[in-house]
């Protein structure tokens, strides 16, 4: 029984099967890539079979060890959550390759090639866990073991980000790592408001109780402050760019495309479906100037950096931004809800950021640096790379098809309609912020360089380059597939329902 | 999938897919390229051709692809895309011919001609685009095709002129989608139709819908380069003679200038527009556009620069006719100018390039005397050149008569002394350059000459300004005839009740 | 219910020196310190939710549970942060790489 | 050199009369800190939690104590996942550094020696012992861990030169083992019952107690070798430290 | 097909023939057979000449896909001016063959000739706007290649200034014709030109073919103009293009069919002051050619009074049709033989035999009213005019006619003047062909006394007191020319024409002004400046955000915000 499609089992691998990838990969040290390459794959068909099984069968519940809540942890499917699967499960297969191209051509180095050696070591299984931490928050209906799963992404993160052993990257590892932990604890502080207050874990358990406390408030403020500071909202953003920045570059794909989500997910379903009934106006608006802030410093930001990476990762910052934007505007009841703009965004950014980083980890073999000063000509030595470099730049900048641009319409519209022209106008401009830090380093890539000063280097593997190619193109036509993906995210969140009674799409 | 989206979506491939082919080409295989080029451009033109026997007798060609509620991507024939589908790929045709001889022997021209057939692919898109969304995906593909060919060469002057082009671009698109989406929340999502939206929300909604038709216009006007929103064009002339031509002649001006065409026709419709009093505007604007254009181009020795800057002046009589948009005559006249003006000035810049390319001429101060040595090409430019001015019989002086009918049937008298003035200001900068290259004298060597073959110079690089100048005079000597650009915007026209 | 109010409050009284500490002073290991105690306020707070008065009914074991859950979070989290805090201290100072091998104590939060 | 001119600055600090920031930034923690006190303190508990429900299904949970029964029974997927943050921890400080173990070449002090001798087998014992007890009583995987890992702290202390010699993949082996059999046990059951970590009738508190004693093990060799600050020498072929 | 469109497709084969043999022949110019076009040059204006002479009257034949609605025809007035040109344009397409038979330049120079040529057939023939219209300009512009022919600096300068007023011109008739096509609705020339008229288009109108003439405001170019064509292309310059501007007149303002006093005040008037002006500074030439500037001036002006006269009213214009046609042919006969006359001295090189000069007065004091020549007859004409129309202008025929005619009378003996003195600087290059010249002297003796429309005109002038009244201001001016070139001489006139120009230099060096300024900075530079300058600001910024204390600022904060907005 449990192996046929409609068993709801499956729902359990996305976070199991990782975790056996991991502990395998630590196990063993060889064909660890085999190992990773095969779970990613399933995870991907996984993920896709659970989308099949929400279209068919709606939210489906997994009561593990068989314990309903309140007293077990529950499992469920809806639309945004396999949707943010699917992200992760095609970005991190994308990763995997990409990884596995990163190591081979580094350990090919001779000066080199061992340190990365051991490096290749330990990546994989932090990966696989963090992977599973991932599917797990995703997948997680108790607010305490989204807790558990917050530390797995966040300890497996940190470690990710110290690998390449470089000073700086330790040293912003170590900031990440407290900040993070500081995330961790204020956010089992509202853990603890909360069970006080609601005597409950389990989040469906949760809605239906929604009471009118003030202790269920302190609860959602610091629940939500703890997740601001892992999402790196402006002002609390300043680990991410030396963290992302200095990491290896698989890494650095990682922790901007998928890490951040996760906590931002979090924060999505707490405002939206949880704890939707005693959100306040003011504190929508809050958070949403919080977000124009973001866009806008973090565009600025990135528009001055020198280093190819730390101007990709201040993109991270300003792009996050855009999340809580569709905050204030969630209240609007247009056609579509505006919460949905969240989910382009953010399957938008995992893919083109992923790109970008890639885009730039490949620059950075290829010619040993990232300053973005001389990286003339790289387009004739890499056309795919920077190809795939300016797609993603496009779908950030949110112009057509990429999904972005679905997101920002949405946005747009539900501010034009409630007449909060402002967000609009922050929208726009950040933009055109990205626009030109996109088009800063495009612009250095189309520079003839005067002479070959270019050192001969080996050519990058295909699993280099291509990945970042098709991540791109997921992002840049994403728009193309929004029926699907709404049809999707329309499935079975029945808390997005009720909260918008103007009707789903 | 019917023929009749086939055919459209084949329109779209068959530029499409030689240029990611030619992407993925080694640089020395030249000879594939070109063929795949000329095959794909001949194809379109067929293509395209087809389509206008459709829509000339009422066929339906329409793609509709739903986004979300309310955005939905839809290519549409109707007889104004044909118009400008039937130019470009024409054009392209040509332009791409020229590019073959203009950039034998320079450096990533497999990456060049790509971006090339991405270029026009995005256009007739732009051209086929059957509401604003569609316009809009178009509209900003168009500036990130065009960016690597504006900074082909790779140099500083052309990198700093890619990032301000880039920057006006985006900016305008930005406004610009704002506006779509303001729009949409009040009228709610639209097709491109000949009445417009319902006259009944300008009773609700006016103030708002004419500054909605401000920021369209200006969305558009960044590429269209009204005044003073046309910074970029003059520095983006720094980019190969092909890609002047075809930014200048064909794909981004144009499609500035058929948004706002779109805009005014289409989207707003003639009542809805005059109810809403915001034409005057837009006649201001083009007007000043027309004048300070002319006045600056006459500054300029440099010859690109100079038909950059009559470029500007030359593509405001688009937005002109448009402002009378009540006036069959006008609308004619701005119609066709689309059409005509390409024309024209595609030719201008393919000689320009030849001068430059052959001769190393890039000043008008080193024009003297180059009609001897160039005759065929400069008379080409001369045709062309006393098109702009709008002599009789070249298609220039067509234009400028509907305009002025169109103008004084709108009771605008001023309109008339916009023409006349802005007819000798054209006069003023291009007769000198005739008169130089004609009947002055060489002084000294050509500052840079290449020895070629047989002709004046290479027969890639003499063909298309030929073909180009002759279609100027023949479509004016022919403007009456069955099929010429005017009958067609006449059956355009037809279609709208103005 | 007085005993549970001030355990909690005690608690959140150690979160906030906890959060004094880790932000006012910059030494790495204070810092770590600084997190373990405000660890322990949390947990203090919920173990103190878990208190009923005897003969009351039963004892909560969720928030027990939940407090091994995050003592064990804690002990792995506090290592992993030691010794990033000594490759830093190593890579960034390479003459004191010698003095920086101290003892670690990664039983600190667990007593 | 940073860190040192920081400390120094910050000495100086200490001596300032008075820092604005650092004003602010106390009242303001004050400020919170008052605030969620008053929250507390302004809404007693209301609900009476899960105490009632985790007694009610008490008998089906294989266990007596019900701590035990909320951590590896009705929460066991909690549980599973911090065992996987434990050898996180693990991984994450291998990745980092190289374990600074002293050379062996130094002699140990005779008292040490019988120290260790005597104490290590009974910390074992009462290792044992609590995770036996885990079962009915406050104890179980953690702190029989515990007390484990604090022999392997012995030891390591110790110097003793044999710890030398385990091959490495007995220590991978030995931290892994944990928790591959907590999963391996909540996969059995998923293929026995169809649902996971649903233990069959019967075989709960068996299983349970198979799981608590591999990860004791595992945990107690994990705390250790968190002590041990860094990898083994041999665990990457060839791996240069970074 | 029918026959009746057979018939139509042979007419219009034929009228198109006119103006389409020159531009084919022009077309040739450029390829390699250009020598042997040139050889046939002559030949080009015999279409013309056999359509003018052949083709029945009033024939319309309607070419719709031309251009925008062609339409051509030849009615009576247009005959004339049809053969008029074709006569003219034929004698110069000999004389202009080998004069430049050796000159570097000739294949430009002739396929500019040919050009104009067919752009003047073709205006005379078309009955829509836009032929005119097209035609003319075509014309216009080519006459720039002949006008600057020489190469030389005033050649160019004189072309500059031509070509402005030739764009001036253009637009103006280009705004009119637009005024005109909107109020009635047609494109056909006869239906355009009878809707009621707005006083912008009679001052358009004016202004478009009035540059063409050289009427008053617009003369400026005529007379450096004539000099500096080779005198084959100024004779058609003088005697055929300028009939075009006239027949412009006649086409868009038919006079006998419309009325307008205001108008015709203002033809008059500024006719007048031309006849007078144009003598005054021809008198101040010393080049030939720019002597007989002046007079065309000065005759145009005339011509320009009549056909104001015409416009008083509808009667009059009846009247004044014919009376200014037959000025038209006796003006472009009698200038274009001086013109070949004067060609055909300085061809030879020597000074004028008797004959000559007996010849070359003949012309000139044609163009005074001599009686017995063609001038006498046309001046009958005028007077008749005149008086017809009553007071104030019957006057004219008393004083300002006798007025002009002495003062033609001096500047025509000035021109004789200047042209014996001009002879001696020239040198024989063995082409003079007095042929030429004697079949134009014969052309003007006879054609007016030959001509059906002017035989009441001719018999009156051959009345005694007409002589007499035609002799005496002849006489007299023959008087004054002899005091006038004593003093001349003696106080030695500077030419003026330059400094004319270097006033219409002045203005376009004013408005060049505009084209002299440097281009400024982009003002995207400066924002990229400022951009510049943020920076170092903004790293402190980012700085500062990151520290830990600003840090535990910001999350504090952030706690009690949300705290605060959520209770």
């Amino acid at each position: 029984m449990i192996f046929l499609a409609d068993s709801p089992s499956w729902m359990i691998t996305p976070v199991i099967l990782p975790l056996i990838a991991g502990l395998l990969c630590f196990l063993f040290s060889r064909r660890t890539f085999v190992i990773a390459l095969i779970t990613a794959l399933i995870n991907l068909f996984v993920a896709c079979l659970l989308i099949y099984q929400l279209l068919v069968f709606g939210t489906i519940r997994y009561y593990i060890g068989g314990w309903r809540p309140p007293i077990g942890i529950s499992l469920r499917t809806d639309g945004p959550a396999l949707l943010m699967l699917l992200m992760t499960a095609v970005t991190g297969l994308a990763i995997t390759l990409y990884a596995r191209g990163y190591f081979s051509y580094r350990i090919a180095d001779p000066v080199r090639g061992s340190r990365h050696q051991h490096q290749q070591r330990y990546f994989w299984p932090l990966w696989m866990l963090l992977l599973a931490g991932l599917n797990g928050l995703f997948l997680s209906g108790d607010i305490f073991n989204l807790y558990v799963t917050l530390e797995l992404i966040g300890i497996s993160a940190a470690s990710l980000a110290a690998l390449s052993g470089k000073p700086a990257s330790q040293r912003a590892s170590f900031r990440y790592l407290l900040i993070s932990l500081l995330g961790s604890l204020t956010y089992l502080l509202g853990i603890v408001f909360f069970y006080r207050t609601c005597g409950v874990l389990d989040l469906g358990v949760l809605q239906n109780t929604a009471i009118n406390e003030p202790g269920i408030r302190a609860a959602l403020a610091l629940l939500t402050v703890g997740l601001l500071l892992k999402t790196a909202l402006v002002p609390l953003h300043f680990w991410l760019p030396p963290a992302h920045a200095n990491a290896l570059a698989p890494v650095s794909v990682i922790l901007s495309a998928l890490v951040v989500k996760g906590s931002f997910y979090l924060l999505f379903r707490f405002w939206f479906e949880l704890f939707a009934p005693i959100v306040t106006t003011s504190a929508l608006n809050f958070m949403g100037t919080l977000g124009a802030i973001a866009i806008l410093w973090g565009g600025i930001q990135a528009i001055r950096q020198q280093r190819l990476k730390l101007m990709v990762a201040y993109s991270t910052v300003s792009q996050l931004g855009y999340l809580f934007i569709a905050f204030p505007l969630s209240r609007t009841l247009t056609g579509v809800p505006v919460w949905s703009a969240v989910i382009f965004i953010a399957l938008t950014h995992a893919c083109a950021k992923s790109a970008m980083f890639m885009a730039a980890g490949n620059v950075y073999l290829h010619l040993g640096h990232d300053r973005i000063r001389n990286l003339d000509g790289v387009r004739a030595s890499l056309p795919i790379t920077v190809f795939a470099y300016g797609i993603a730049g496009v779908s950030l900048m949110g112009l057509p098809p990429s999904g972005a641009f679905i997101a920002k319409w949405m946005l747009l519209t539900s501010s034009i309609d409630s007449s909060q022209w402002w967000w609009a106008l922050v929208i726009m401009a950040g933009s055109l912020l990205a626009m030109v830090y996109v088009f800063r380093v495009m612009s250095h890539f189309f520079v003839i360089p005067k002479r070959e000063s270019l050192k001969e280097t080996t050519p990058l593997s295909p699993l280099l380059e291509w990945p970042a190619l098709i991540l791109a193109l997921i992002a840049l036509f994403l728009s193309l597939l929004a029926p699907w993906l709404l049809h999707i995210l329309s499935q079975g969140s029945t808390g997005l329902a009720q909260l918008f009674p103007g009707g789903l799409p | 999938m019917n023929s009749g989206q086939l055919l459209l979506l084949s329109i779209l491939l068959s530029s499409f897919i030689p240029g990611i082919i030619i992407f993925c080409l080694p640089e020395e295989n030249h000879r594939l390229r070109t063929l795949l080029n000329l095959c794909g451009s001949i194809v379109k033109i067929s293509l395209i051709l087809v389509m206008n026997v459709g829509i000339y007798y009422g066929h339906v060609f329409e793609i509709r692809i739903p986004l979300i509620p309310g955005v939905e991507l839809l290519l549409n024939g109707d007889p104004l895309s044909a118009l400008f589908a039937t130019l470009s790929s024409v054009l392209w045709l040509l332009t791409t011919i020229y590019a073959v001889g203009y950039l034998e022997g320079s450096p990533n021209r497999s990456h060049f001609f790509g971006y090339f057939s991405l270029c026009v692919t995005v256009t007739i898109g732009i051209a086929l685009a059957g509401n604003l969304v569609t316009f809009l995906l178009f509209y900003e593909m168009l500036t990130l095709t065009t960016y690597p060919l504006v900074i082909h060469r790779g140099t500083e002057k052309s990198l700093r002129a890619g990032r301000n082009y880039l920057i006006y671009a985006f900016g305008g698109g930005a406004v610009f989608l704002v506006a779509v989406v303001w729009l949409q929340t009040i009228v709610g999502p639209m097709d491109f139709s000949a009445a417009g939206f319902s006259p009944s929300y300008i009773d609700s909604h006016g103030p708002v819908l004419s500054l909605i038709f401000c920021l369209l216009i200006i969305g558009v006007g960044v590429k269209a380069a009204l005044v003073p929103l046309h910074g970029w064009l003059p520095q983006a002339m720094v980019a190969p003679a092909p890609v002047s031509a075809l930014l200048h002649a064909v794909a981004v001006v144009k499609a500035g200038a058929f948004g706002i065409i779109r805009i005014v026709l289409d989207v707003f419709g003639a009542q809805n527009l005059l109810l809403l009093g915001v034409l005057p505007l837009l006649a201001g604007v083009a007007t000043v556009t027309i004048l300070y254009g002319s006045v600056r181009a006459l500054q300029q020795d440099d010859l690109k620069k100079r038909l950059a800057y009559s470029t500007i002046s030359q593509v405001s009589y688009i937005a002109l006719g448009m402002s009378m948009v009540d006036q069959p005559l006008a609308v004619i006249g701005g119609l066709v100018h689309l059409v005509h003006q390409g024309l024209m000035k595609i030719t201008l810049f393919f000689c320009a390039g030849n001068l430059a390319e052959t001769l190393g001429i890039h000043r008008i101060s080193e024009m003297r005397g180059v009609a001897r040595r160039m005759p065929l090409t400069m008379a080409a430019f001369s045709i062309a050149a006393l098109g702009m001015i709008g002599i009789p019989p070249t298609v220039g002086f067509i234009s400028k008569w509907y305009l002025g009918l169109g103008g004084l049937a709108a009771g605008n008298w001023w309109l008339l002394l916009v023409l006349v003035v802005s007819s000798l200001l054209n006069a003023w900068y291009f007769l000198p350059i005739l008169i130089k290259a004609w009947f002055g004298k060489q002084q000294g060597e050509w500052p840079a000459e290449i020895a070629i073959g047989r002709f004046e110079t290479r027969l890639m690089l003499l063909v298309p300004p030929l073909v180009t100048a002759v279609i100027v005079l023949v479509a004016g000597l022919v403007a009456n005839a069955q099929i010429s650009p005017l009958a067609w915007v006449r059956f355009i026209v037809q279609g709208y009740t103005l | 219910m007085i005993t549970t109010l001030l355990y909690s409050l005690t608690g959140l009284i150690l979160f906030g020196m906890g959060l004094f500490t880790l932000i006012i002073h910059s030494h790495p290991l204070r810092k770590i310190l600084a997190i373990n105690v405000m660890a322990s306020g949390v947990f203090l707070i919920l173990i103190a939710t878990a208190y009923t008065p005897l003969g009351q009914g039963e004892i909560d074991p969720v928030p027990h549970a939940m407090v091994l859950t995050g003592i064990v979070v804690s002990v792995s989290v506090t290592a992993l942060a030691l010794i990033l805090a000594c490759r830093v201290q190593e890579t960034s100072n390479r003459t004191l790489r010698k003095k920086t091998k101290q003892p670690k104590n990664t039983k600190g939060p667990k007593s | 050199m940073k860190k040192g001119k920081k400390i120094k600055k910050q000495t100086r600090n200490r001596r300032r009369p008075f820092d604005g920031l650092q004003a602010l930034f106390l009242f303001l923690v004050f400020c919170l800190i008052t605030l969620l006190g008053a929250i507390l303190s302004n809404s007693p508990r209301t609900v009476s939690g899960l105490a009632g429900a985790v007694a009610s299904l008490q008998d089906q949970s294989g266990v007596e104590s019900p701590v035990t029964a909320v951590l590896l029974n009705f929460r066991g997927y909690d549980t599973l996942l911090e065992v996987m943050v434990l050898l996180l921890a693990v991984i994450g400080v291998w990745s980092l550094a190289k374990a600074p173990f002293p050379t062996p070449e130094t002699d140990i002090s005779p008292v040490q020696m019988g120290v260790v001798r005597l104490l290590a087998p009974v910390m074992c014992l009462v290792a044992a012992y609590l995770v036996w007890q885990g079962s009915h009583l406050a104890g179980g995987a953690f702190q029989g861990g515990a007390i484990l890992g604090a022999a392997g702290v012995l030891l390591l202390v110790s110097e003793l030169p044999w710890l030398h010699a385990i091959p490495v993949y007995v220590l991978r082996i030995g931290l892994v083992l944990g928790p591959l059999v907590f999963v391996g046990t909540a996969l059995s059951c998923l293929f026995l019952t169809g649902t996971l970590l649903a233990y069959p009738k019967g075989t709960a508190g068996w299983l349970i107690l198979l799981i608590e004693t591999a990860c004791a093990l595992s945990i107690g060799l994990t705390l250790a070798l968190l002590f041990g600050g860094g990898r083994p020498e041999s665990d990457v072929p060839g791996g240069d430290s970074p | 097909m029918t026959p009746v469109a057979l018939e139509t497709i042979i007419h219009a084969l034929i009228l198109s023939s006119t103006a389409g043999i020159p531009l084919i022949m022009a077309a040739l110019c450029c390829t390699p057979l250009k020598t042997r076009v040139i050889g046939l040059l002559p030949w080009a204006t015999v279409p013309a000449l056999f359509v003018a002479l052949t083709a029945p009257s009033d024939v319309v034949v309607e070419v719709g896909w031309f251009f925008m609605g062609g339409r051509m025809g030849l009615d009576g007035t247009g005959k004339i001016f049809l053969s008029l040109a074709a006569f003219v344009w034929l004698l110069a397409s000999f004389s202009s063959r080998s004069l430049l038979k050796h000159d570097h330049n000739q294949v430009r120079f002739h396929l500019f000739f040919l050009t104009a040529m067919a752009g003047n057939f073709g205006l005379i023939l078309a009955q829509g706007i836009f032929g005119y219209y097209l035609f003319f300009a075509m014309m216009s512009f080519a006459a720039y290649g002949l006008v600057i022919h020489k190469g030389n600096k005033e050649a160019l300068s004189v072309g500059r200034l031509y070509l402005l007023l030739v764009m001036i011109g253009e637009v103006a008739l280009f705004t009119a014709l637009i005024i005109l096509v909107h109020s009635s609705g047609s494109l056909a020339l006869a239906d355009v030109a009878r809707v009621p008229y707005h006083p912008l288009t009679f001052v358009l109108l004016f202004i478009g073919f009035g540059i063409k003439i050289g009427a008053l405001p617009f003369h400026g170019w005529v007379m450096p103009a004539y000099q500096a064509t080779p005198p084959p292309a100024a004779a058609v310059l003088a005697g055929a293009m300028v009939n075009a501007g006239i027949l412009g007149w006649l086409r868009f303002l038919p006079i006998g069919h419309i009325s307008c006093p205001q108008g015709a005040m203002l033809f008059i008037v500024m006719g007048a002051l031309a006849a007078v002006y144009g003598v005054i500074v021809g008198l101040r030439q010393k080049q030939a050619g720019a002597v007989l500037g002046g007079s065309s001036i000065s005759q145009m002006g005339l011509i320009t009074v009549i056909f104001g006269l015409g416009l008083f009213d509808q009667a009059a214009g009846v009247h004044a049709v014919p009376i200014l046609t037959l000025y038209v042919v006796h003006h472009s006969l009698a200038k274009s033989s001086l013109f070949f006359g004067y060609d055909l001295i300085v061809r030879q090189g020597r000074t004028l035999s008797h004959l000559q000069l007996v010849a070359i007065l003949l012309p000139a004091l044609a163009l005074a009213g001599l009686p017995f020549t063609s001038g006498a007859i046309t001046k009958t004409g005028f007077k008749e005019l005149a008086l017809s129309l009553g007071e104030p202008w019957s006057g004219l025929s008393a004083f300002f006619l006798p007025l002009t005619a002495i003062a033609t009378t001096v500047l025509m003996l000035h021109f004789v003047a200047v042209l014996r003195r001009s002879v001696k600087n020239a040198k024989a290059d063995g082409t003079a062909n007095p042929i030429l010249f004697t079949l134009s002297c014969i052309a003007v003796a006879g054609t007016l006394w030959l001509w059906p429309a002017a035989s009441n005109f001719a018999n009156d002038s051959l009345a005694g007191i007409k002589l007499l009244q035609g002799l005496w201001p002849v006489a007299t001016g023959c008087v004054l020319f002899l005091v006038w070139d004593r003093i001349s001489f003696t106080t030695e006139l500077v030419g003026d024409n330059r400094k004319r120009q270097t006033g219409f230099d002045t203005i376009i060096c004013l408005l060049s002004r505009l084209q002299e300024k440097e281009e400024q900075k982009p003002q995207q530079e400066r924002l990229v400046l400022f951009l510049h300058r943020l920076v170092p600001n903004l790293r402190r910024a980012e700085k500062i955000m990151g520290r830990w204390k600003v840090v535990g600022l910001s999350y504090i904060t952030l706690c009690l915000c949300l705290l605060f907005l959520l209770l």
